[in-house]
């Protein structure tokens, strides 16, 4: 069944690249701007024989990593304990949603004020912007909470952390994965875009490189490079959903019956 | 407090004080009195069955007495304090069993949850946890997942939680509504041998008239919504009871009747109240 | 009476954080050197000349709300058509997800060039510039949510036979809505970045548009004043966002709130 | 603030200062980073890092903070910074126009078949640059009013450089100004020229410059001398040796090797002409960039 | 198909056929084989009940019959064509009432949801809607949320929503269990005057021995699983039931005797299997 499942990622995928190979191909756009798929595959070998390129990647990387882990880690916190209090959750609703469409980009000056172009620039707008996305599933998945559930939990006198633990976590576990997989994907484009923006060593740099120069292949190459990361951030989170939520409706339905 | 004890020895000390109890629902386009007047006392040691129609308000009761729904008037004052929580020590047996388990735990690790929290070592723990589900009958699915089994099972692993528990209340809201005859007559059995064994104050609310008079010690009648007590019949039964000789006695054709009838009035006078 | 007291709790709790907050700013930029922060009393001071005597508002808000509108309400017709198609399907699952996934990881500056191509340099591009950001959230979540369906409801629907648009809409999209309006919100506030993203790119008016020239030609102020204005502008479409919340999942609450009934 | 260099710019062991130099990876800036390999700036004990930005509204804050101990920034965006009080500092030419009617390093080009046929047509048109409120517009409104139109009608629209030629060949636009290598990108497509808008600003209008603060300037008087020198000598080799300059754009650049073979590479004189950055600034208030006179004597070295 | 009918003119036409059923669940580090061999066959315009151990099939018997399950084994035939899928014309009422009632529709709503889809008019909807409601006893509470009723009274929406639909197939999985003595009279008497009425072909599951024997025309034992049948009894009193003659006649003792008895045998030899 799972490989299956696989086979049609790839026929979908497949149907794709086929779509992106044919478009310039019959014309609709000119390959001056939009190469076929053809020549930006030769773009993405030349690439992968430059060591500059895998050092950007890895940069990119790094900063995307780093950057998540700190804006799951801080959302999560911060969510469960304002999820979880009442009045905390009453008192901090209206500024949360006042800072949240801030966009990071409109911090650029300020991050480049503070950290200059180094790791930490990428990192506060990579931090800024995915915080957000997992704080809110977190205060969503919180709020799921099953009342009868949480009830019996109370009555058999489990403490507010075991309570926490055995029963919010849980409930609020499908939501925070969700958070995690939106999160991921806004890290990766706030890295790059950062990259591109401020000039921090990366992938986003190296688009910006090629852009400004005119190598559309090399560009699209890059971006395709980008778009991968995301399929493969994806598989990893999906992994991880199937292993933590083989309880899950979402997850048991298709495995019974 | 947790020794074992006989019931007679202890009947004057009175654990749970039920005062002018009143509970209104609000909200969204319905106010609903599901409970007006309740006024009743349960010694330590006891075991006091609950029965009235459907909706008479025996869940909102229990919730009440559980600390897990704030009356709208009165007080339900346990052991000399006013229940502003889920006191520890107390057990619940919902009425959404199905709910009450913990889709993401395997059975054992539901029944084992509640002991955790009580620090208790894991040798015991899973001595209660193995004593408990053999004496719901389900000492074969220790590893299955609650969505895994049957609706009866799934209300068996909620009692086996309870009574794994130790608990000194007990509440329990029609625990058996979902399991076959034998087994119900079983798991009478289980519940009058474990208040035996513990002392545990037990408050259980059934829709069977019949079962209410096997188990208990007095059986509470409440009448329907907005709901008073309407009786508060001493079952004079002898401390024995067997499921055969007990329930062909007359004695306990009588109470039956007795019970019958007022469950009878119950809901013929719907709204008329009278005060017990 | 306690509809005052609730009314008065509620713009307390709503004001009491941002107040302090402010309070702090306030103070601890009181006597700011620093270029890039500047005195709060001075970035308030100046919102008055740049937003609303210079005609900004109608000039530059305006646009960039329309254009919010525009891409988000296109996300939602978007994301949540597909979202049930996706969440009701596995094999249609399998089958887009990897795609999506790749879609979903081209941050949107760089997708500009493309939609350029196809869309040209006016207002449809810059809203599908919007659209290609918070479709997203809207997307996964509608997609979770369908799959989330009870099964037991799943079953009831299936033996009296609903069936089509009915069920749809009966069963799955209302069961999934509480899942959705998450991401609805979660796709605004996106909405709202991506609205200033687009604005980067063969813009020449709009919010966005605005604070980013004060960036470039150093009015950091002017700067601050919009970046205020947007916290506003976002939060005061958040305040509609729940408005509309409260109505959609007025049951959703109730059941929680009753199954709670009242006590904590 | 965490700036890479210690305060005085004192030589590190071995006697080489590490620096950090902010630029634009475009053709523009060709003799820093030949210079670099030429060790123009190891001569003087510099150690250069260079640090791409996306130009000089970006660089700006990367100097004021200390993070960039120079950068490369177009005047206008110098003149605007120093309008708002930030004490820059320009220390060396950037670069500038070449003056050749027609063959500058950047132009204003219109699609193959359009009726237009000289600036002054452009009135009522819409008009991209890469930046609005910029050296853009301001020298596309210079060339109009030079060819006699009225610049007040046109629509300037905010367009990256690299998306021009394709917005230009699809008519998104009636015409945009742009410089090397899309000039020639967009001329091998068929785009026609009309008019050079730095040549009609000022004669050898020079267009950006290398800059920092007046602290540094102040305080590390002796770095900054020794990167004046090198960036200078740089400048004229480069000046000296366009195939050389040719040469070095694909360590930093990824430019298409048959257009860095034939475009046109922009003027390195070594030297700030300030007659043309006073005309530009006056321009600026012209056409409302800045709103009080700017006393470009300030910023210039 | 749906005009009124005798049960006895009709008896030998089968509607439904189960033939060697075989269902096993696998998944989760589990397999279990919950049905091994059921063989049975209902005639149209039957009301069979089947009883059985908690964890019997019961469950997964109706959903395969359903055809919400599809069985592992063995077929199941309906009106002589195998099942794939939810039939027409048919209702259920789950086990799981509480979670099968649709907590963003008021009372009135879920009830009238699948006359909607039958596309009967307006009035003939709010006409079907008023009177089940009334025939389960909730005539007031139109327009209440699910979760805003007693645990009995959900269970009874359910019961209303099923017959409301006028069926002419029936599934009831313990469809009693929440409510109390006298209401659980009341609705199986509406069982039983549905059943005249419509000529509705009926399955009945129930743990209750003494329902099974009262409502069916037939009751099938079912042992614990893996599951065969263990005997198909038929109830052989008069068709006019009545719950005080009918439940005290010899003959009801007899029955329900000869049920219980099976019963035990099905609980003893756990796991023994012996097909009836
Ligand atoms: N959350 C709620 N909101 C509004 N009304 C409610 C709520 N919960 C219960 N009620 C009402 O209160 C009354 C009593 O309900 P309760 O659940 O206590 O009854 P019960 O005696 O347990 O009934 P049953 O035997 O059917 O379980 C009913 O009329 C019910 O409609
Ligand atoms: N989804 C499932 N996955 C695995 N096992 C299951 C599943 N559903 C039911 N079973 C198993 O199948 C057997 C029969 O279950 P079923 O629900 O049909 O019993 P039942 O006769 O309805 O019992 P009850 O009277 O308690 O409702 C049980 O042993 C149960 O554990
Ligand atoms: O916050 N963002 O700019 O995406
Ligand atoms: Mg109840
Ligand atoms: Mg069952």
């Amino acid at each position: 069944m799972a490989g299956g499942n696989a086979l049609l990622g790839v026929l979908g995928f497949a149907t794709f690249l086929a779509l992106l190979e044919a478009v310039p191909r019959a014309g609709l756009v000119s390959p001056d701007y939009l190469p076929p798929l053809s020549r930006v595959g030769g773009a993405l070998a030349d690439l992968a024989g430059e060591a500059a390129f895998w050092t950007a990647l890895g940069d990119t990387v790094r900063g995307w990593f780093l950057g998540l882990a700190i804006a799951v880690a801080l959302g999560v916190t911060v969510g469960f304990v304002i999820g979880t209090v009442p009045v905390l959750r009453e008192f901090t609703a209206s500024t949360i949603e006042f800072l949240r469409p801030i966009p990071s980009v409109a911090l650029i000056p300020l991050a480049v004020l503070v950290f200059g172009t180094e790791l930490r620039s990428v990192l506060l707008l990579v931090v800024y912007a995915s915080f957000w996305q997992v704080l809110v599933q977190v205060l969503y998945g919180v709020r799921d909470v099953d009342p009868v559930a949480s009830e019996t939990a109370r009555t058999f006198g489990l403490s507010r952390w075991a309570r926490v633990r055995h029963v919010t976590w849980p409930t609020a576990l499908p939501y925070v994965l969700t958070g995690v997989r939106l999160a991921a994907a806004v890290a990766l484009i706030l890295a790059i875009t950062a990259e591109l923006v401020i000039g921090a060593p990366g992938l986003g740099n190296e688009i910006g490189i090629a852009q400004s120069g005119g190598a559309v292949a090399r560009m699209y190459a890059l971006v395709v490079v980008t778009g991968l990361l995301g399929v493969a951030v994806n598989v990893l989170a999906r992994r991880l959903e199937r292993w933590l939520l083989s309880w899950h409706p979402s997850l048991r339905r298709e495995v019974v019956s | 407090m947790s020794e074992t004890q006989t019931q007679s020895a202890t009947r004057t000390e009175v654990l749970l004080d039920v005062r002018g109890m009143r509970k209104v629902y609000e909200g969204h386009g319905r106010s609903v009195e599901a409970v007006r007047d309740l006024t009743f006392a349960v010694a330590r040691g006891d075991l006091v069955c609950v029965v009235g129609p459907s909706g008479a308000g025996k869940t909102t009761l229990l919730k009440c007495i559980a600390g897990l729904l704030a009356p709208t008037g009165g007080e339900v004052v346990l052991e000399g304090t006013a229940v502003d929580g889920p006191p520890p020590g107390m057990a619940v047996v919902f009425q959404e069993y199905g709910r009450s388990l913990f889709p993401w735990m395997t059975v054992r690790r539901n029944v084992e949850l509640p002991l955790k929290q009580k620090k208790l070592p894991k040798a015991r723990r899973s001595e209660l946890v193995h004593q408990a589900l053999e004496a719901v009958g389900l000492a074969d699915v220790h590893t299955a997942y609650p969505w895994q089994l049957s609706g009866g099972m799934q209300q068996r692993v909620a009692i086996a939680r309870a009574i794994a528990y130790e608990p000194h209340i007990l509440l329990m809201d029609e625990p058996f509504a979902a399991v076959d005859a034998q087994t119900r007559a079983d798991l009478e059995d289980l519940v009058r041998s474990l208040w035996h064994r513990l002392g545990v104050t037990t408050l259980f609310v059934t829709h069977d008239i019949d079962e209410a008079v096997y188990l208990g010690q007095r059986v509470l009648v409440l009448s329907s919504a907005p709901t008073v007590v309407l009786d508060d019949i001493a079952i004079d039964l002898p401390e024995e009871r067997d499921q055969l000789t007990t329930r062909s006695s007359t004695r306990f054709a009588e109470l039956r009747g007795q019970v019958f009838a007022q469950i009878q009035r119950a809901k013929q006078q719907r709204g008329a109240v009278e005060p017990a | 009476m306690s509809i005052l007291r609730r009314v008065t709790r509620a713009s307390l709790a709503a004001l009491t954080l941002p107040a302090a907050l402010l309070a702090l700013w306030w103070i601890l930029t009181a006597d700011s050197e620093s270029y890039y922060l500047p005195p709060l009393s001075d970035i308030l001071a100046a919102v008055d000349d740049v937003w609303l005597r210079s005609g900004r508002l109608s000039a530059d808000v305006l646009p960039s709300l329309l254009r919010l509108l525009g891409g988000f309400l296109l996300a939602v017709a978007l994301g949540v058509t597909l979202g049930i198609a996706i969440g009701s399907s596995r094999r249609l699952r399998a089958f887009c997800e990897p795609v999506l996934e790749f879609l979903r990881a081209i941050p949107p500056p760089v997708l500009v060039p493309v939609l350029m191509l196809f869309a040209g340099i006016g207002d449809t591009m810059k809203v599908l510039v919007i659209v290609s950001g918070c479709v997203w959230p809207i997307l996964l979540n509608t997609v979770e949510g369908v799959r989330a369906v009870d099964e037991v409801l799943v079953e009831t629907a299936r033996c009296y036979g609903l069936r089509g648009p009915s069920r749809l809409w009966h069963l799955v999209v209302r069961s999934a809505s509480p899942q959705i309006v998450t991401g609805l919100r979660q796709g605004l506030s996106i909405g709202i970045i991506l609205m200033v993203i687009s604005e980067m790119f063969a813009a020449s008016n709009g919010l966005g548009f605005s604070i980013i020239q004060f960036q470039r030609t150093f009015a950091v102020t002017e700067m601050w004043t919009g970046i205020l204005l947007l916290g506003l502008l976002g939060f005061l479409l958040a305040m509609l966002m729940r408005l509309f919340e409260r109505r959609a999942l007025n049951w959703y609450f109730g059941l929680r709130q009753a199954q709670r009934g009242g006590s904590r | 603030a965490c700036g890479s260099s210690d305060e005085g710019g004192s030589a590190g062991d071995g006697g080489t200062t590490k620096i950090k130099v902010g630029a634009i990876p475009i053709v523009d800036v060709a003799p820093l980073h030949l210079g670099i390999q030429k060790g123009f700036f190891t001569e003087q004990g510099l150690e250069v890092e260079v640090v791409n930005t996306t130009g000089g509204a970006a660089a700006v804050p990367g100097v004021v903070s200390g993070e960039f101990d120079f950068a490369f920034g177009n005047l206008v965006s110098l003149i605007v910074a120093r309008a708002q009080k930030l004490p820059l500092k320009a220390v060396a030419e950037g670069n500038s126009s070449t003056g050749q009617q027609g063959k500058d390093f950047g132009g204003i080009v219109v699609p193959k078949d359009s009726p237009i046929t000289g600036a002054a047509q452009l009135a009522g048109k819409t008009v991209a640059v890469n930046n609005l409120k910029n050296i853009g517009d301001t020298t596309v409104r210079a060339s109009i009013r030079k060819a006699g139109g009225d610049p007040t009608g046109v629509k300037f629209v905010e367009l990256a450089f690299p998306d021009m030629p394709a917005a230009v060949a699809n008519k998104r636009v009636d015409a945009a100004w742009i410089v090397e290598p899309f000039f020639t990108v967009a001329q091998n497509q068929g785009a026609k020229v009309i008019a050079s808008n730095f040549v009609d600003t000022a004669p050898n209008l020079t267009i950006a410059a290398y800059f920092t603060t007046e602290r540094t300037v102040q305080q590390k008087a002796d770095l900054t001398k020794r990167f004046t020198a090198a960036i200078e000598k740089s400048l004229a080799y480069a000046q000296e040796h366009p195939d050389e300059a040719r040469a070095v754009l694909p360590s930093y650049a990824k430019i298409d090797p048959a257009v860095a073979e034939k475009m046109t590479l922009p003027a390195w004189s070594g030297q700030i002409n300030r007659d043309s950055v006073q005309t530009l600034a006056d321009l600026m208030l012209t056409d409302g960039l800045i709103t009080e006179k700017v006393d470009v004597g300030a910023l210039l070295p």
